[in-house]
């Protein structure tokens, strides 16, 4: 399958991602979302790589986003737990200290 | 040309009265220079030296006079040698002055102005009349200014005015001319103001202070004039040297005659016109003759020196220098101007009653004759007047200056007579004076005063017919007879009958007591007192001095020096003052002689006065022949050819030629003209005022009622004082001088304009830059306003239009985290849309 | 499940079905695999969205991963697909799946609107903006693609050699641990919250 | 190298300012030691400048050295590029025409300086604002760059104003702003023409842009509308623009009423610099930057300015005679005496020029001791009426000679140096082509009747006549009074006996100057 393919549905899956944060309530929705993203921007990487010259550059980028994305879920998951803590809820919209 | 002496003739050369450029330019400048010396010291130390000074300056006069006498002396020998006597001390010895530019070379192309010593007949005349006549008066002014307050001062100024005036006399060129004529205008206006720093002497204090401006000014008018006329003269000359200027305008007239016949050029006419103005304006002719009587506010030495001999004479003098550059037609203005103030001032001359004004107009009548024989051509006659003219009325002033010394300051005629008893040197002195003005055979006066007559009638006879020299001719005799009248009418009224002192209120003895009275000032008193002081003399004295003084000319030099030193002893004696008590003039002291040194000046310059005229004639025998035209010894020296160098001088007498036959008829009716005229003019003097006073009172009041109205307008000087704003209003009663009066300016309306004109520069200019200063305001005020109501309110809306949008933004400040993503996403969207749609 | 659920997951049936047989249309055996990972990996996160409990979520996202392990694999890096899977399935669904456990579940959440509105806005820009770039944008594909060849060991090589990716490699190690303290840290349960909880307990 | 001497002299004074203003307020004697020293030295350089340095060349000298591009032949030129994008140089050099108001200037703020000891709210300020001002007039006459020249000119007028603005008298703020913008108006002007003339000419120097201007090539042609103005041709309009901008500071006769105000309030040393030497930058500036400039414009218009110069003489003897105020009627004298510079340039002819030249530097030495005599009443009366005095003469006797000779050398008496530049001036309007200036002249002769009238009347009312009581116990004039005022009585009469020492230096550049203005008539 072409190029165009794997970008139609890398595409497709970033798009996903922004919809699942923005549109559920629930802050694990919003982790969810960035995996997705993460995905997304991955396939991109490995497509591009595969099609253009096959060399380690785009596959070493992918593996490095994947190391990160671990990473940061443990940050975000203990962000999300304070969160909770604090608020004693897991929608976004009752963390609106910043209002003023 | 020259009747040879008849004496074997000397070797020119070696003779010591032989001209030699080497020694005697440095003798001319010494001359020159010593008064100017004298003043420099007198100016720093004056107050410091002993006797302050005067002794100083009168021995350094008497040292210029002796070099002038000698220098005349040479002239005149030079002219029985018939030798020319021109010289120029550029030419002959090199002694420029270079002025503008230090040397020719640097004003490639443009005239540089340098001066040098000319010296001829008529400044060898001119300088010795100007040397002993200011040493004469220094002498006399020794014991007049006695004790008076700046008396140093008094010394600096008059050796300065000599300075000047031997400058004006000597100098080659017309810039330098006017320099020092400038220069004494100065001097005048400090001379003649000499009392107004001198609160104690009332009446002149306060007449003085305006009296000096108003000469001052109306020199200056005349001044200007000349150097209008100077200008002119150099635009089309480029040069100022006399010399320079009588060929080139000789030149200049005939070319102009070539091209068209009959005519003369009309820019010289101008110019001419011009410089005759500042004869006008210095020699107090017709216009401008109204500063001459009031100058008698300065002291009498000055009025006899400056008023009298010097300074005005310098106009003359100038005529006399300038004569090559007038055309025919100045010629007969200059003639007409000249015979109208003879009369004019003759006619208000009978009318006055002050002893000095009666000279002062005597002195503008004489100018007027002398002016008006340049006019009618008759140069040599003109300056033969000039030089007798000088000594006599020297000589007049000064007695006159002793009869008042002698009377307690009193001046109006009306409270003097019968002074011949008391004051018997100055009686001598002062008639022989008075006769020789008249005109009286064997005296100076007759025959300068004829020279004049003979000139205008033989205009008249001669064919040289004008307007001017008719008037002249007619008029002049007039005059003389009117000036016989008038000085024997003083003699009279002061030397005859009864001594009468107080008859008439007159403001200046009756003051000079009274306003020491009332000065409260401690040193005024002094000065006052110092007044009376000197009047005390004692007439013993006198009698010696009467004796001692012989008639010997050529002794008279020695011996005045010799009195001098006499006099000093005198003074300290101390005599007890007759008078001291104050006030109460009814009690009036006798009037008593003057001291010596005032009595040695007199007599000296009586006897030049008198036989100034012809003593040194040809041959003397021959003046003895009155009736027969006797060549004096000026015009020996003095002629066309001997002033102006023989081919302008031979072309200058063509033009006033007159045929034998008509010379020797004017002869035959001048001079029999001049004697009635004169014997006449003594008659009817003595017929009203000779015997007795109170018979002259009734004689004179019935006269002068008759002729009321004339005499009234004769009296008050024909009003040309009021007329041109220029009176002299002393007010003794107000203490307060006005705060501003209006009489001051030589044209009294031109202050009035000078008010109006400040007035508008106050509110006219001066308002339209306000005017644009305050529209200026009002146009800032303006856009002070639309500032704040268009631009500020501006600026608030737009403060108002941020917090609304600031309100707006608020909202998507919820806090909620989602929608911040939302707007970012949408946001990077349409960016991304944005950027690949362009 | 309700009327709209089931509506929805027919249609994503439906769509699958028909991704799958038009992959196959193109690519033949391998587009049909290609089209199947595809499927798995869009129908997987659609769920995720859908989904009105957290819980099911969590679970549709192991399709996801899955399918981009597939993804990954039919493009010819083997190391990767495995490291997905290791990484992603077994290490951060694992959290995420901790917090769905730490945090109470809300079924009444999800505003099927919203999420209808934000599918459609978010899909139609997306299409837009690929369109464009598909449009504008061309890309050099190789003309013969090179054969896979042993890419782990290249791999390893190149994470220990010096001008490489070493440096990357040994900051990579850094962040995780980094991370991983951060992670304890931040949250541990306070001394100061005890109190509070002691206080009112 | 370039001999340093002029920059030493203009910026001398600025050095002293300098170290006045590190000193502390209170150490006022250090102040004034500090501003003496400084004018001093300038002093002794300008007149070691003046006397020995300065080399006479003849006309044929300076001609021959106009092939290189000097037309003036000026002396000790120094030529460094300063702002060099536009073509600024700090091109200084002096000739004929300036090197005398140089040494003036110098030996009036000297003597400035000294004068104000006498003033005690004379703070520090204002002696670094008086040193101030040197540099700017000296800068002035010694620029030979346009925008040098507009530079120093602005110098100038700055520390003028505080000076007039702060130690004045009563209305000082009205005279000091009227002052202000009087001249500021002007300098603006000047302003556009100096600007137009850079664009058409490319040079801000002077003696190339009259190189151009009498080789007829200054002729606005690279300007927009060929460098029409308001309806008039480019030379004409940059000549009316200077010259109004000269105007103002002579002052001529519409433009002068800022001058009585700004001498009434300025303090006395300030307005002896203000007369001595401020009236002259104007017609300096003129013969210098306006006439060479546009040589057929000032050609045609010679003869209005022969009559605003006529109508300023005659004008302001009038006024000053109607005046009360003593200080007042002495800025008119200053007024009436400008009007003969203004006649003399107009004339065109060597001694008309000549004398116009003479004429501003024995006015400034004159009309400086004027000012000081009226300082002397005004330290002791405290009041400037002239109907308020009376007999003085007998209570100060020394002040009242001093005031004589100021008067007579004012009044251009011969022998002191006020007549030889007025009869220069009127010999030489007399002598133009244009005879219609023998009528000015004649006219202009009413000016020096009158100019006597003024004088001597104010001297009747303050000198001679009764004794004011309320002067009784007035002191005589003190020495310091004396010794400000010697110096420039002593310069008038010696000026007066021997013009060559003025002559001489000048007349070169005036021939040169005139040859150039003929070539083209």
């Amino acid at each position: 399958m072409g190029l165009g393919a794997y970008i139609a549905v890398s595409a497709a899956l970033f798009a996903l991602g922004i919809v699942a944060i923005l549109v559920r309530r629930n802050i694990l929705y919003v982790l969810m979302g960035i995996e997705m993203i993460l995905n997304a921007a991955n396939i991109n990487f490995v497509a591009f790589n595969r099609f253009n010259g096959g060399g380690l550059e785009g596959r070493m980028f992918a593996i490095f986003v994947i190391i990160l994305a671990a990473a940061e879920a443990a940050v975000a998951l203990a962000i999300v737990l304070n969160v909770f803590h604090l608020f004693n809820s897991v929608k976004p919209a009752e963390a609106d200290l910043l209002r003023e | 040309m020259i009747a040879d002496l008849g004496t074997q003739p000397m070797t020119p050369e070696s003779h010591i009265l032989a001209f030699d450029p080497g020694t005697d330019f440095k003798l001319l400048f010494l001359a020159f220079a010593l008064p100017l010396v004298g003043y420099v010291i007198q100016i720093f130390f004056g107050k410091k030296l002993p006797r302050q000074g005067d002794w100083l300056l009168t021995s350094g006069l008497f040292v210029t006079a002796s070099i002038t006498v000698l220098m005349f002396a040479k002239s005149l020998w030079a002219a029985y040698h018939g030798e020319e006597f021109r010289h120029h001390s550029g030419d002959e010895a090199g002694l420029w002055f270079h002025w503008f530019y230090s040397s020719d070379t640097v004003a490639n192309g443009v005239s540089n102005v340098s001066a040098a010593i000319y010296y001829d007949p008529l400044g060898a005349a001119m300088l010795m009349v100007v040397g002993v006549v200011s040493f004469c008066v220094h002498l006399f002014s020794i014991g007049y200014m006695h004790g008076t307050p700046r008396y140093h001062i008094f010394f600096a100024n008059i050796s300065l005015f000599t300075f000047a005036m031997l400058g004006l006399v000597l100098s080659d060129n017309l810039l330098f001319l006017f320099v020092f004529w400038e220069v004494m205008g100065l001097m005048s206006y400090l001379l003649i103001g000499h009392f107004s720093h001198d609160p104690s002497s009332g009446y002149f204090h306060k007449w003085a202070t305006k009296a000096c401006k108003k000469a001052f000014l109306t020199t200056r008018v005349g001044d200007t004039c000349l150097l209008v006329g100077m200008v002119i003269f150099f635009w089309k000359f480029e040069t100022f040297r006399f010399t320079e200027l009588w060929r080139l305008s000789i030149e200049e007239i005939a070319r102009h005659q070539a091209l068209h016949p009959g005519e003369y050029p009309l820019w010289m006419t101008v110019g001419g016109l011009f410089i005759f103005g500042g004869t006008i304006g210095k020699s107090a002719q017709f216009p401008l003759h109204i500063w001459l009587p009031d100058a008698m506010a300065g002291p009498t030495p000055v009025s006899a020196m400056i008023h009298a001999a010097t300074m005005v004479a310098a106009g003359v003098f100038l005529l006399g220098r300038c004569y090559p550059m007038f055309t025919p037609d100045v010629l007969s203005v200059i003639a007409a101007v000249g015979t109208l103030t003879a009369i004019f001032a003759a006619t208000i001359g009978t009318t006055a009653n002050d002893i000095k004004a009666v000279l002062a107009w005597s002195t503008i009548s004489q100018l007027g004759f002398m002016v008006a024989a340049v006019g009618l051509g008759g140069v040599v006659a003109g300056m033969f007047h000039m030089v007798t003219h000088a000594f006599f009325k020297a000589c007049l002033f000064l007695s006159a200056g002793s009869v008042i010394h002698g009377c307690h300051h009193e001046q109006d005629m009306r409270n003097m007579g019968g002074v011949r008893k008391y004051m018997p040197v100055t009686f001598a002195c002062m008639l022989a004076s008075t006769i020789a003005i008249a005109g009286i055979p064997f005296f100076s006066g007759f025959y300068s005063k004829d020279l004049i007559i003979l000139r205008a009638w033989e205009n008249i006879l001669g064919g040289k017919f004008s307007g001017a020299s008719f008037f002249a001719a007619v008029g002049l005799p007039i005059a003389a007879c009117l000036t016989a009248f008038y000085m024997f009418r003083m003699i009279f009224m002061t030397f005859t009958d009864k001594y009468r002192p107080g008859t008439v209120e007159s403001p200046f003895a009756h003051h000079a007591h009274d306003d020491h009275g009332q000065d409260e000032h401690a040193d005024h008193g002094h000065a006052a007192h110092g007044h009376d002081d000197h009047g005390h003399h004692a007439p013993a004295h006198a009698a010696v001095a009467h004796a001692g003084h012989g008639h010997d000319a050529h002794g008279h030099d020695a011996h005045g020096h010799g009195a001098k030193g006499h006099d000093a002893h005198a003074h300290a004696a101390k005599a007890h003052d007759d008078h001291g008590a104050h006030g109460g003039h009814d009690e009036h002291a006798k009037p008593h002689e003057s001291p010596l040194p005032m009595l040695v000046a007199l007599c000296i310059l009586a006897f030049c006065g008198v036989f100034g005229g012809h003593f040194w004639l040809a041959d003397p025998v021959h003046s003895l022949k009155f009736w027969e035209h006797a060549h004096t010894w000026f015009e020996e020296s003095v002629s066309f050819q001997s002033l102006y160098g023989a081919e302008i001088g031979d072309k200058l007498a063509a033009a006033i030629a007159v045929d034998h036959h008509a010379e020797h008829s004017a002869h035959w009716v001048a001079l029999p003209l001049s004697l009635t005229v004169a014997s006449v003019g003594i008659l009817i003097a003595w017929l009203i005022y000779g015997r007795g006073w109170e018979r002259s009172q009734r004689i004179a009041g019935k006269i002068t009622h008759s002729i009321h109205a004339i005499y009234e307008v004769v009296k008050g000087k024909y009003f040309v004082d009021e007329v041109l704003g220029t009176t002299i209003v002393v007010d003794m009663k107000r203490k307060e001088e006005p705060r501003y009066e209006p009489d001051i300016s030589v044209i009294g309306l031109s202050v009035h304009f000078a008010n109006l004109l400040s007035w508008i520069d106050r509110n006219v200019i001066d308002a339209t830059v306000n005017l644009v200063g305050r529209s200026g305001a009002a146009v800032g005020k303006g856009s002070a306003a639309f500032d704040r109501t268009v631009v500020d309110g501006a600026v608030t809306g737009v403060g108002l239009l941020t917090q609304t949008f600031g309100s707006v933004a608020r909202l998507f400040q919820s806090g909620r985290v989602q929608q911040y993503a939302t707007f970012a996403v949408f946001g990077g969207l349409a960016l991304a849309a944005w950027l690949i749609l362009l | 499940m309700e009327a709209t659920d089931r509506l929805f997951y027919g249609l994503v049936g439906l769509a699958s079905l028909a991704a799958i047989a038009a992959c196959t249309w193109i690519g033949g055996g391998a587009g049909a695999a290609f089209g199947l990972f595809a499927v798995l990996v869009l129908a997987g996160s659609l769920t995720c969205i859908w989904e009105r409990s957290v819980v099911r979520s969590a679970f549709c996202l192991i399709g996801t991963f899955g399918g981009t392990a597939g993804l990954f694999l039919m493009l010819g890096s083997d190391f990767l697909a495995m490291s997905q899977i290791l990484i992603y399935v077994g290490g951060i669904l694992a959290l995420i799946l901790f917090g769905v456990m730490l945090t109470p579940p809300d079924l009444t959440e999800r505003k099927l609107p919203r999420v209808m509105a934000g599918l459609v806005a978010v899909g139609a820009g997306v299409a837009f903006v690929a369109a464009k770039v598909a449009a504008t944008v061309h890309w050099v594909e190789a003309a013969t693609l090179a054969e896979p060849q042993h890419e782990t060991e290249q791999i390893g090589v190149a994470f220990l050699a010096y001008d490489q990716y070493m440096i990357a490699f040994e900051l990579a190690a850094v962040v995780l641990t980094v991370a991983l303290v951060a992670a304890v840290y931040v949250a541990r349960r306070r001394k100061i919250d005890l109190e509070e909880e002691g206080a009112e307990g | 190298m370039q001999s340093q001497i002029l920059t030493w002299i203009t910026f001398l004074p600025l050095l002293g300012m300098a170290v006045i203003l590190f000193l502390p307020k209170t150490a006022m004697t250090a102040v004034k030691g500090v501003s003496v020293v400084a004018t001093f030295i300038a002093m002794v350089l300008a007149t070691k400048l003046y006397f020995v340095d300065f080399a006479h060349k003849s006309v044929a000298e300076i001609e021959a050295s106009r092939g290189a591009g000097d037309i003036l032949g000026a002396q000790f030129v120094q030529k460094v590029d300063w702002i060099s994008s536009i073509g600024v140089q700090y091109y200084i050099g002096v000739d004929g025409l300036s090197v005398a108001l140089v040494w003036l200037t110098t030996v009036l703020l000297f003597i400035g300086v000294i004068a104000s000891f006498g003033m005690e709210k004379a703070g520090k300020a204002y002696y670094a604002l008086l040193l101030l001002l040197q540099v700017g007039i000296g800068g002035v006459f010694v620029s030979l760059d346009l925008f040098l020249f507009y530079v120093f000119w602005e110098v100038m007028l700055l520390p003028m104003y505080f000076l007039i603005g702060i130690w004045g008298g009563p209305r000082r703020e009205y005279a000091a702003i009227k002052f202000f913008l009087y001249t500021l108006a002007g300098s603006v002007l000047m302003l556009v023409a100096i600007v137009a003339l850079r664009l058409d000419s490319g040079t801000f120097s002077i003696p190339q842009l009259t190189e151009l201007a009498v080789s007829g090539k200054l002729t606005g042609a690279s300007l927009p509308a060929a460098g029409k103005l308001l309806g008039m041709q480019f030379s004409t309009w940059v000549f009316w623009f200077l010259f109004i901008g000269f105007a103002i500071k002579v002052p001529v006769f519409p433009f002068h009423t800022w001058l009585p105000d700004a001498h009434v309030e300025a303090p006395t040393p300030i307005s002896v610099i203000l007369a001595g030497i401020l009236l002259k930058l104007g017609g300096y500036g003129m013969l210098r930057a306006c006439f060479p400039i546009a040589p057929d414009a000032f050609r045609d218009s010679a003869f209005i300015l022969g009559v605003l110069g006529v109508i300023s003489i005659v004008y302001g003897a009038f006024v000053a005679l109607g005046q009360s105020d003593f200080k007042k009627m002495v800025a008119y004298s200053s007024v009436s005496h400008m009007g003969y510079v203004l006649l003399g340039m107009a004339a065109f002819t060597v001694w008309g020029m000549e004398g116009a030249v003479l004429q501003m530097f024995n006015h400034g030495t004159s009309s400086a001791a004027l000012f000081l005599i009226v300082g002397v009443i005004y330290d002791r009366a405290h009041h400037r009426d002239l109907n308020g005095f009376g007999g003085l003469s007998q209570l100060m006797p020394r002040y009242w000679a001093l005031t004589t000779l100021g008067f007579f050398a004012a009044l251009g008496l011969p022998g002191l140096a006020g007549f030889i530049s007025e009869a220069m001036t009127l010999i030489g309007a007399f002598q133009a082509d244009d005879t219609r200036f023998q009528v000015l002249v004649l006219i202009s002769t009413l000016g020096i009747v009158f100019t006597a009238a003024f004088l001597l009347y104010a001297m009747q009312r303050v000198f001679l006549g009764k004794k004011n009581p309320k002067y009784e116990g007035i002191e005589e004039i003190s020495f310091r009074e004396v010794f400000c005022q010697v110096p420039f009585l002593a310069l008038c009469i010696v000026f007066g006996i021997l013009p060559y020492l003025l002559l001489d230096w000048m007349h070169p550049s005036v021939q040169n100057l005139l040859n150039i203005l003929k070539i083209q008539g």
